[in-house]
């Protein structure tokens, strides 16, 4: 760990526009939250679909520079994509734009856990119900 | 102080900037205004080198009431604990092999204890009690009849608990046991009498009090008991302790910085308790911030606070401008949790999020609010961002 | 210079006086111009820190045309030796315990070599042929199956004779041995090019080349069979081979002297060669005098004289306010004969006598010229002293 | 040894006006010289007798400063006394006045050597010889 940050993740520390929850209301909402024991990390990520479409995406996380910046690069990435870009590996990609440490791989990977399990909710949630998110 | 200082450097007990009188003194030596030369040289040059090293010594010899002819030069305190610890163990290893030392202790020595147990040595690591003092009973049970060798340092530098030594020394030299303490973070800081405390080896390093980094030294109690191995083979310079060429504007940084902290023990003192007193009022109404190590038998210059639901390395990100460590700076860049704070009871969580405040002589009241407002802010920012659960699963 | 001078220092190869830009670097260093910090801090002030070392080891990695990754900073050369040849041993101790050596090598290493004996490990000790070059014969019939390593310096402190270091390394690699070099008198003076160069380990140290004192490194080659055990234990610094808190105004000034030393070699060894000439053409003609080592593969920078009749102390002392060396620097205190002239093949009586001059890149013609005169004036004094029965009975 | 003469060695090492030999002639000369193998010093004293007295001392010597100015300061002592004043122990005294590392004392008692044979030599000289020296 060289305790350098690049300026881009200094950016998205210092001034996450993704973080925070989502208000229950108007669209389909779901929220999931993942997390690793070995060194205590977390990642909630919750979601409007709207279309099939993520129409906000929020995150909140427990976690070091690193893992906050890349979930917030990752919310904004995603927002306004259909929900199956939640399954896309995304994470080597975000390592490499911020430079991330590769020892924090392990806690870099939450970020698709908690994707994956939410377009999980988000597409059962359709197929199983409402059908407007698939017009 | 404006409102938005480029740093406000609060990580003393990492390093210390020089004291403009030393940095002045060192390079008065380096440009050979009083001559330069290799202390071992018998010419002019250099015996004028031999002069200068043996004034620092004189002047560190006195900051610590003993004869300059009981210290030996090292290259900062690891080498010295290295050297006390290593040295000792294997001089009396035909004797025994049994050593005591504390779960807190810096790695230093930690680490030289632990190295020493892979060569078949045998290491008690005694628990501190809940503030971080030695359990003076613990100690005595530790005691076996092959112990040759106990290492507890004078001021722990994560929490600043201070230990007694007095009453260690005295149970050790009861038995017959040598006594080694890293004192890194308190000579210069806090008094230090080597007359009157029944210590046989004390490491020291200039750095942590306003002298330079890479000088240091090892303090061997005049007694017949009290003998080592070096660490280091070579010309004959420290008596044989420690070979290699004196580093004499090192030397002469060094002897300065204890002439003035001699003369300014007190008043320091003084400073750190109003300052640490300053940033605590500041920091214990935020929720959630706990102290780490007691108030009673603390040295001032130091405060360590945890706070639950905050992430460490993000806490001391959004600090910034502010220089504080997580844990001890030799630590800093494996991001392990403080073993420190883990022996002293701390959970995994409250332990990660600790942050060390620490000052340094020229520390204004000022530059603490300002650490203050930031700590506050940080959290407040990193509350927006942290799920609260992280509090919850603690 | 005038007549008189205050003093002429030409003990060069003792240690030499830093360079006025490394003072100054190193000045600016502690007086926190680029910050100040420890370099194992993550905040701020730890990066500057460590960007600052890590410069001066990028600036050292490019004199010796190696990868940074591959130094690691000591306190000097006497460590280096140390932890090269201790750790190298230790870490190979189950695959065998011989070392092959020198005799004519500095103390940091025989001293490290002859811990080694008194641990049970074997070593061969090679003479020198008679200009004090290895015997490369004799080094290939010195292998044997359980050799681990070869320690054999660069340049010797004494006579600067040069050893052949490809030779050496490529009958090492050969073998599958480890090949350690003491280059302390070679770094920043000679050329030194460790990607051409089949060396494992070596070992410099900054005031031999105008650093400062007290800071130096060791190479490892970026190879998997050049592995050792640390020294010191502690923090992860340095690839947990040498932990400690950096020395960065150190590092720093080392930084600068080999900048210093990369761009101004040819010139300081042509004004090497040429003081050399001069102060031999000087001393030749003087009764007596005998040159110690080849001339050929020597270093210019160092010219060793024996004299028949005149005892070396009281030569010494009667060259004042020349400043140069009996034997090295570190003997100088024992009063010990060089134990590196008698490897040569000199009776005890010229050893005693051997008087070392060394030059360094301020050195000028008139001091050389000075010293020449004060030589034949001191010797012409001492020989109305000195009986002539001591010329016949050596 | 700590290398750093006292003035007085400096003063007798630069100037030592005894150093030398005695021309043969006029009053009654003998002279004496001594070594030590370890170090490899050497003394030679030499003294014109006369009327029991020591007229002129000189000395060579082979050794370090210490040695040498110690010569030269014990010749400068006994030089005017009678012959038997070479048998006194001067050597602890002239070590403490010149500060000689204890280490060399055994360069030192060379002094004492020397100067004890050389005064048999002038005292046997004058018992079984010319008794111009005993009036
Ligand atoms: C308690 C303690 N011991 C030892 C050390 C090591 O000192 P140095 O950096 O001089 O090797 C430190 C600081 O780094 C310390 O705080
Ligand atoms: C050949 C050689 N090796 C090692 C050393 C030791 O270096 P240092 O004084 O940096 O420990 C010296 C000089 O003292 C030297 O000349």
């Amino acid at each position: 760990m060289d305790g350098a940050y690049s300026d881009e993740v200094r950016r998205l520390f210092a001034d996450p526009a993704h973080a925070g929850d989502l208000p229950p209301g108007g669209s389909r909402t779901a929220s999931v939250e993942v997390s690793e024991s070995a060194a205590g990390c977390r990642v909630r990520l919750s979601a409007s679909g709207n279309a099939g479409r993520l129409s906000a995406v929020r995150f909140r996380a427990f976690g070091c520079p690193h893992l906050l910046a890349a979930a917030e690069a990752f919310c904004a990435e995603v927002e306004g994509q259909p929900v199956t870009a939640l399954l896309a590996r995304r994470v080597p990609a975000l390592m490499e734009r911020l430079a991330v440490p590769v020892e924090k791989t392990g806690r870099l990977l939450l970020l698709e856990d908690a994707a994956k399990a939410l377009a999980r909710e988000l597409l059962e949630d359709s197929s199983d119900g409402t059908n407007d998110t698939q017009t | 102080m404006n409102a938005s200082p480029d740093m406000v450097y609060l990580d003393h007990a990492a390093t210390t900037p020089p004291d403009p009188a030393v940095v002045d003194a060192m390079h008065r030596s380096l440009s050979g205004e009083s001559g330069f030369g290799n202390p071992a040289s018998t010419h002019v040059a250099g015996r004028r080198a031999r002069a200068a090293v043996e004034q620092a010594r004189a002047r560190l010899a006195a900051l610590l009431h003993t004869d300059p002819g009981n210290l030996v030069w090292t290259s900062g305190a690891t080498e010295a604990d290295n050297l006390a610890i290593l040295g000792a163990a294997r001089l009396r290893a035909h004797r025994g092999r049994h050593l005591i030392t504390m779960r807190t202790e810096h790695k230093a020595v930690a680490d030289a204890c632990a190295a020493l147990e892979r060569q078949g040595f045998e290491v008690t690591w005694l628990a501190p009690e809940r503030h971080g003092r030695l359990d003076l009973t613990a100690l005595e049970q530790a005691f076996r009849d092959d112990t040759q060798l106990v290492s507890i340092m004078h001021v722990n530098n994560e929490t600043g608990v201070i230990q007694d030594l007095r009453a260690i020394g005295e149970r050790c030299r009861d038995r017959n046991v040598l006594f080694h303490c890293d004192a890194a973070q308190s000579v210069g800081k806090l008094p230090v009498d080597l007359s009157a405390l029944p210590v046989d080896l004390l490491s020291m390093t200039a750095h942590k009090f306003h002298g330079p980094q890479g000088i240091g030294a090892l303090y061997l109690a005049p007694r017949p008991e009290c003998r080592i191995e070096p660490l280091l083979y070579g010309g004959g310079q420290e008596r044989r302790l420690r070979p290699g060429t004196l580093p004499v504007h090192q030397a002469v940084g060094m002897g300065v910085a204890a002439e003035l902290a001699a003369a300014r023990l007190e008043e320091d003192l003084r400073h750190y308790a109003r300052l640490n007193e300053r940033l605590w009022r500041g920091l214990e109404s935020i929720e959630g911030v706990v102290r780490n190590g007691g108030r009673e038998h603390a040295f001032p210059g130091i405060l360590n606070v945890s706070i639950a639901g905050i992430e460490g390395e993000s806490l001391l990100l959004a600090l910034e401008p502010v220089c504080v460590a997580r844990g001890s700076a030799c630590n800093a860049q494996s991001g392990e949790p403080s073993h420190v704070l883990r022996a002293l009871g701390r959970s995994d969580h409250l332990a990660q999020s600790a942050i060390r405040f620490s000052f340094g002589r020229e520390t204004t009241e000022a530059e603490v609010d300002f650490a203050c407002r930031r700590y506050a802010q940080a959290v407040a920012h990193l509350r927006t961002i942290m799920p609260a659960t992280a509090v919850q699963a603690a």
